[in-house]
């Protein structure tokens, strides 16, 4: 359904993006890993329209959506949760979570998501009326996931959602991930560091180095790979 | 090695808090003469926190940063601004490289020569023989910085024109001009291919067996860091989780749920 | 006392129409953190055209409040219009650009609208026709504040509510405030930011007008210079309070309206604006984010 | 084609409406009469319709030539190549000075008279190049600091009797001492603060002239202001301008020579790299507040000292010469030019000054046409006219041999 071809992204005069390409089937949950700097981030930058690639091409359901601007992608149902949640600081929880909505008009279904991502994060029933600055880290990655989710994603790109984050709730988001993923059929690609949390969850796995795709197999396959565990171990 | 070695930085119970945020938790750390000492741990960890504290862009809220200069007198470092940190001699690189574009190669590394020279405005209107001395002084020795990282050819481009892992070695260039016995690196490898992380590798102990300077770095490169560094501190969640060598961490069940989750099947 | 009274009035009449305009100042630098140089000729622009507006009705006969509401609703509509293309010609295709390059663009845009407007009208000072009549109920305290003061104060106060419901409330408002915060989370969730960019242009530009208008009709006179000092010091009064805070801007003007009132009754009239400037000099050295701004923690 | 036509009519119907009450109504409120003037709605709506195909094709062009960038091609215009070639520079140079030379003796006292003034723009521009091109620190009020200097002249002078020569180094390091004592308070500010800071110490210069009439002598001024002295004989009008023309000239290059010695000297490479990354250039050593505050003194200096020659070549000084639009128009002349740039500064100087003084025969619609340049400038050429050189040194025992912009 999503699928990007060999797309080339720069910097300035840095190439962060070297002829990557990905193929995102409907319904899937695909994990793309890598090191630090390696361009999982830019990766997801170019989907959404902020960092269009200078060549290449990425399609979604066949028709290209290169150099579309951000918010029309957002329309059409590729949604981010950007690495370090980018919560509106000086927004409540709930204008938030009406912020994710914001292309939709529709009142009634908009209420209905929104009393649905209380129920997935019931936490943020209580924070409701707070400044989205003033939640902790795990908090913040609810509020931006339950963000992305009042758009009705057809596709959920997520940046890192582990980052920063202690074990237990690490364990919860992306329990909450897979449940998204089986309850309403939401294509999900995955950017992690956390290479094992992320293959563990996803049906399908691409690694990432220096801006160029290195392995591409299904998540057990590349659990298993000594490279990959030499790259992230240096075992 | 039996014999024990000179302690240049000594980090004791090291405290960083923003707002109600803990980035940092009561951190020790030592880096010894001739070390290379890493400093690892995942993403948010406050790995560069803690070098923003010990450079001096960050105040710390508790704990204590000593420098112990070989031959001087030791010096708390904590407030002291980060111009006045590096002339201690202690210099540092930056995790998102911070060069400056618009200057060439050649002149970012003559920046760092700033500190250890003189020449004032009027002496430089004038610009007598001492200080065009100086200036030739200040060429020469930044080229042959550029040559010891590889980067003499480039000399007069503009920095921001350089590749990137050329940039890399060019801010460890920069911050080696400022003569510093000490040099925090804050992830030197990051964004380079298996070939110039390799190069970067000899350099680095280049730099520490023939200039004698001992390093401090920061990198998720795990092999990188394994190869060259002893010892190696652990942080996850602004605490330090283990510290050791390279046997010792690998084998530590705590480094290797921070790493890879709850697992410790590795 | 009754003098005491006098000035504060008098500073908060000032004060609120800074505050009208120091409003563009701050939702612009807010979103894309320019120092809309051009902002004080929107005023202007406004102010002019109400003085046509009111000038051709009350030379053909008609006169009285309603011709003032009348030149008043042209006026925003003519200064949102300007706003509009202002940041469509001088600011979109310099976004990414240098720092400095937009400033310079909106200096050289205040240049041109002045120049423009001293060319198609005059450079002489125009009287505004009087529209405000002394409403029979202020006799009492017209000593102390007059009925354009108090036409002033009501106006401002009722913009500003409206504007608090714009901005809090409504759809555009929350987008606005989103993607004030960041940028590219708002283009994320679907937020058009040229759009809002240009509605944020729009409204700043709309309540100079209204500022202009207000100020026109209480000095009764208008000229193409009037822009830049009012600019200059609606910009203070913005920085005052901390440039990008909605509330600090409202603030600062009344601040800086009560100082220079205060500072010009007491001590000089003549020294009114080294008060200002001295003022402003002194709170940002004491807080150099402004009373209600945020220092951001810049990340290294 | 049809799309474009139809593009460019609905710009110039909305220019139409937009310009409609200005243009087309002239209301005298005074005199009451109301003035229609049609005709303007039809020019306007025919010069918005040709400019909207100006403008797109600059914008096509401007995309070309991006693209061009972007593929690592060369985009360096030919003058900027020309300009690198040292060889040329040198004659070019040589030319200029001679040009520059002869120049009082070719043409009338008039045209002297204009040269001076933008001679006077070019000082500034680049006393001002230190602290916004070279350092990065925007200054709104820079014209105070002429001020400061011109009125140390004037005041001397008057009081004291003192001479040019003797006042001029006394106005450079009086405007020098301001900039230090405005720049302790300003040290803690970034950018635009910093703008809106030395903007109003710019007003308060001018408020406190205007109105300290024991010290100033309030807006009328200080007249008979002593002309330089040539050797204590007194010249005639048309001798002194020429007199002050090779006075001018000679600190032009002056100010040339020790800015560009400073730009290429270790000072000079603290201030660009303070003005490229205060992080960066705090973490290698250097002391911002003092590297800050000396580049804002020193362009203090120059403006100082300029303003002791310009009020001792009007002869007559008063508030009115001091505003904002001074200070603009210089911060124009850096920016334009090309910041940082020494040959860019005077050129722009140049382009600047003379420019609007050769179109007095459109005099009204000069400021206009400014102001739009400005616009169009940053727009299309956001570099300035000429951007700054790269900057090579030679070693290995060599002889340093620097190439300049």
């Amino acid at each position: 359904m999503l699928k990007i071809q060999n797309i080339q992204t720069f910097y300035g005069n840095i190439q962060a993006l070297k002829d990557v390409s990905i193929e995102i089937e409907e319904g899937e949950i695909v994990a793309l890993i890598g090191a630090n700097g390696a361009g999982k981030t830019t990766t997801l930058m170019s989907i959404c329209g902020i960092s269009p690639p200078r060549s290449g091409d990425i399609l979604l359901d066949g028709d290209s959506i290169k150099g579309v601007a951000a918010d029309k992608i957002v329309q059409k149902g590729i949604v981010q949760v950007p690495e370090g949640r980018r919560i509106f600081p000086d927004l409540t929880v709930q204008e938030n979570l009406e912020m994710g909505a914001f292309l939709r008009k529709n009142k009634r279904l908009i209420q209905q998501d929104l009393n649905y991502v209380m129920t997935l994060f019931p936490i943020l029933e209580k924070r409701r009326t707070q400044l989205g600055g003033t939640l902790s880290g795990g908090e913040q990655q609810m509020l931006a996931i339950s963000r992305a989710l009042m758009a009705r994603p057809r596709v959920l790109l997520l940046d890192e959602p582990s980052l920063g984050l202690a074990p237990l709730i690490i364990k919860q988001i992306f329990e909450i991930i897979r449940k998204i993923n089986k309850e309403s059929n939401t294509t999900i690609f995955l950017v992690e560091q956390n290479a094992n949390q992320a293959l563990k969850l996803a049906d399908r796995g691409y690694v990432m180095e220096n801006g160029r795709i290195t392995l591409v197999d299904s998540a057990d396959k590349l659990l298993a790979n000594d490279d990959v565990r030499k790259a992230y171990l240096g075992i | 090695m039996a014999e024990k070695k000179h302690k240049l930085l000594e980090v004791k119970g090291l405290t960083m808090d923003f707002g109600g945020l803990r980035a940092v938790d009561s951190v020790t750390l030592e880096v010894h003469e001739g070390e290379i000492a890493a400093l690892i741990g995942p993403n948010g960890a406050g790995k560069t926190t803690f070098f923003n504290c010990v450079t001096g862009i960050y105040k710390p809220t508790k704990g204590d940063i000593l420098l112990h200069p070989k031959g001087l007198e030791t010096r708390r470092l904590n407030g002291l601004k980060p111009n006045k940190v590096t002339e201690m001699g202690l210099a540092r690189t930056f995790q998102n490289i911070r060069l400056f574009p618009d200057m060439t190669v050649l002149e970012n590394v003559m920046i760092g020569r700033h500190c250890r020279t003189k020449a004032g405005i009027f002496r430089a209107i004038i610009r007598d023989k001492m200080v065009r001395d100086e200036e030739q002084q200040i060429i020469e020795s930044s080229y042959q910085l550029l040559e010891k990282v590889g980067l003499a050819r480039f000399a007069n481009e503009f920095s921001r024109n350089l590749p990137y892992g050329a940039q890399r070695r060019l801010e460890i260039a920069r911050a080696m001009a400022t003569d510093p016995f000490l040099l925090l690196l804050d992830e030197p490898a990051a964004g380079m291919n298996p070939y110039e992380t390799s190069e970067l590798d000899q350099l680095i102990c280049k730099i520490s067996s023939e200039d004698k300077i001992a390093i401090l770095l920061i990198e998720h490169d795990m092999k990188l860091v394994m190869n060259i560094s002893n010892p190696i501190y652990v942080m996850e969640y602004g605490k330090k989780i283990a510290e050791g060598s390279p046997r010792e961490i690998k084998d530590n069940p705590k480094v290797i749920e921070a790493y890879l989750g709850e697992e410790t099947d590795a | 006392m009754e003098y005491f009274l006098q000035l504060f009035f008098s500073g908060l009449t000032r004060g609120s129409i800074y505050a009208l305009i120091a409003l563009g100042y701050t939702m612009v630098y807010g979103i894309i953190q320019l120092i809309n140089f051009a902002h004080g000729e929107i005023y202007m622009i406004g102010a002019f055209v109400a003085l046509i507006v009111a000038g051709v009705c009350t030379i053909y006969g008609l006169s009285g409040v309603s011709i003032l509401i009348l030149a008043g609703v042209i006026a925003v509509i003519y200064a949102c219009a300007y706003g509009y293309t202002l940041e469509k010609v001088a600011y979109r295709p310099l976004r990414g650009a240098p720092r400095l390059a937009p400033l310079i663009s909106a200096i050289g845009m205040s240049i041109f609208l002045q120049n423009y407007v001293l060319l198609a009208q005059t450079s002489d000072f125009l009287p505004f026709p009087r529209l405000i009549p002394d409403f029979a109920f202020m006799e009492p305290v017209a000593h102390i504040i007059g009925s354009p003061e108090l036409v002033i104060l009501v106006t401002t106060v009722v913009t500003m509510i409206l504007l608090t419901l714009l901005i809090k409330k409504t759809r555009v408002g929350k987008a606005m405030r989103a993607t004030q915060q960041d940028m590219n989370m708002a283009r994320l969730v679907g937020v058009n930011v040229d759009r809002i960019i240009s509605m944020t242009f729009i409204i700043g530009s709309g309540l100079a007008a209204i500022g202009g208008v207000l100020v026109a009709s209480y000095i009764g006179q208008v000229n193409f210079y009037i822009g830049f000092l009012a600019g200059v010091k609606a910009f203070t009064a913005a920085v005052l309070g901390g440039i990008g805070s909605i509330p600090g801007a409202v603030i600062g003007g009344l601040v800086l309206g009560w100082a220079e009132s205060f500072a010009a009754g007491y001590i000089s009239s003549a020294y009114e604006d080294v008060f200002t400037f001295g003022l402003l000099v002194l709170i940002l050295t004491l807080r150099p984010a402004g009373i209600l701004g945020k220092a951001r923690k810049q990340k290294v | 084609m049809l799309q474009n036509l139809k593009q460019s009519l609905l710009i110039s119907l909305w220019f139409v409406f937009l310009t409609f009450p200005l243009m087309v109504v002239r209301v005298n409120t005074m005199d009451q009469v109301v003035i229609w003037r049609w005709m303007n709605m039809l020019w306007v709506a025919i010069a918005s319709f040709v400019l909207s195909y100006g403008w797109r094709y600059m914008f096509a062009r401007q995309k070309v030539r991006k693209k061009v960038a972007d593929e690592g091609g060369e985009t360096r215009s030919k003058l900027q190549l020309l300009l690198e070639d040292m060889s040329f520079r040198y004659k070019a140079m040589g030319v200029i000075l001679v040009a520059a030379l002869i120049f009082p003796q070719v043409f009338d006292t008039y045209q002297s008279t204009i040269m001076i003034s933008a001679l006077i723009y070019v000082v500034l521009g680049l006393g001002l190049n230190i602290s916004v091109g070279l350092a990065g620190l925007l200054d709104l009020g820079y014209v105070a600091f002429f001020g400061v200097g011109a009125y140390s002249y004037a005041l001397l002078n008057h009081h004291f009797d003192l001479g040019f020569w003797i006042s001029l180094p006394i106005g450079g390091i009086i405007g020098c001492l301001f900039g230090i004592v405005l720049g302790f308070p300003i040290l803690r500010l970034r950018g635009d603060y910093l703008a809106i800071v030395t903007l109003g110490f710019g007003m308060i210069f001018k408020v406190v002239m205007e109105n300290w009439d024991s010290l100033s002598f309030g807006p009328s001024g200080i007249a008979n202001i002593d002309k330089p002295s040539f050797f204590g004989m007194d010249l005639n009008l048309a001798d002194s301008t020429v007199y002050i023309y090779y006075i001018m000239i000679a600190m032009v290059i002056f100010t040339i020579l020790v800015t560009n010695r400073l730009k290429n000297s270790r000072v000079g490479r603290a201030w660009i790299a303070m003005r490229e990354d205060e992080t960066a250039c705090v973490a290698m050593g250097i002391d911002i507040a003092r590297t800050k505050l000396s580049a804002y003194a020193l362009g203090a200096f120059w403006a100082g000292m300029v303003g002791v020659l310009f009020a001792s070549k009007t002869t007559f000084i008063n508030p009115a010469s001091f505003t904002f639009m001074e200070s603009a128009i210089i911060l124009s002349i850096v920016v334009l030019g090309g910041m940082g740039s020494i040959l860019g500064v005077i050129i722009g100087a140049f382009f600047l000054i003379l420019l609007p003084e050769y179109m007095r025969a459109f005099s009204e619609y000069r400021m206009m046409t400014f102001g739009a340049a400005m616009v169009l400038m940053m727009i299309f050429r956001p570099q300035g006219i000429i951007s700054n050189l790269r900057q090579t040194y030679q070693y290995k025992g060599l002889k340093d041999k620097t190439n300049n912009g």
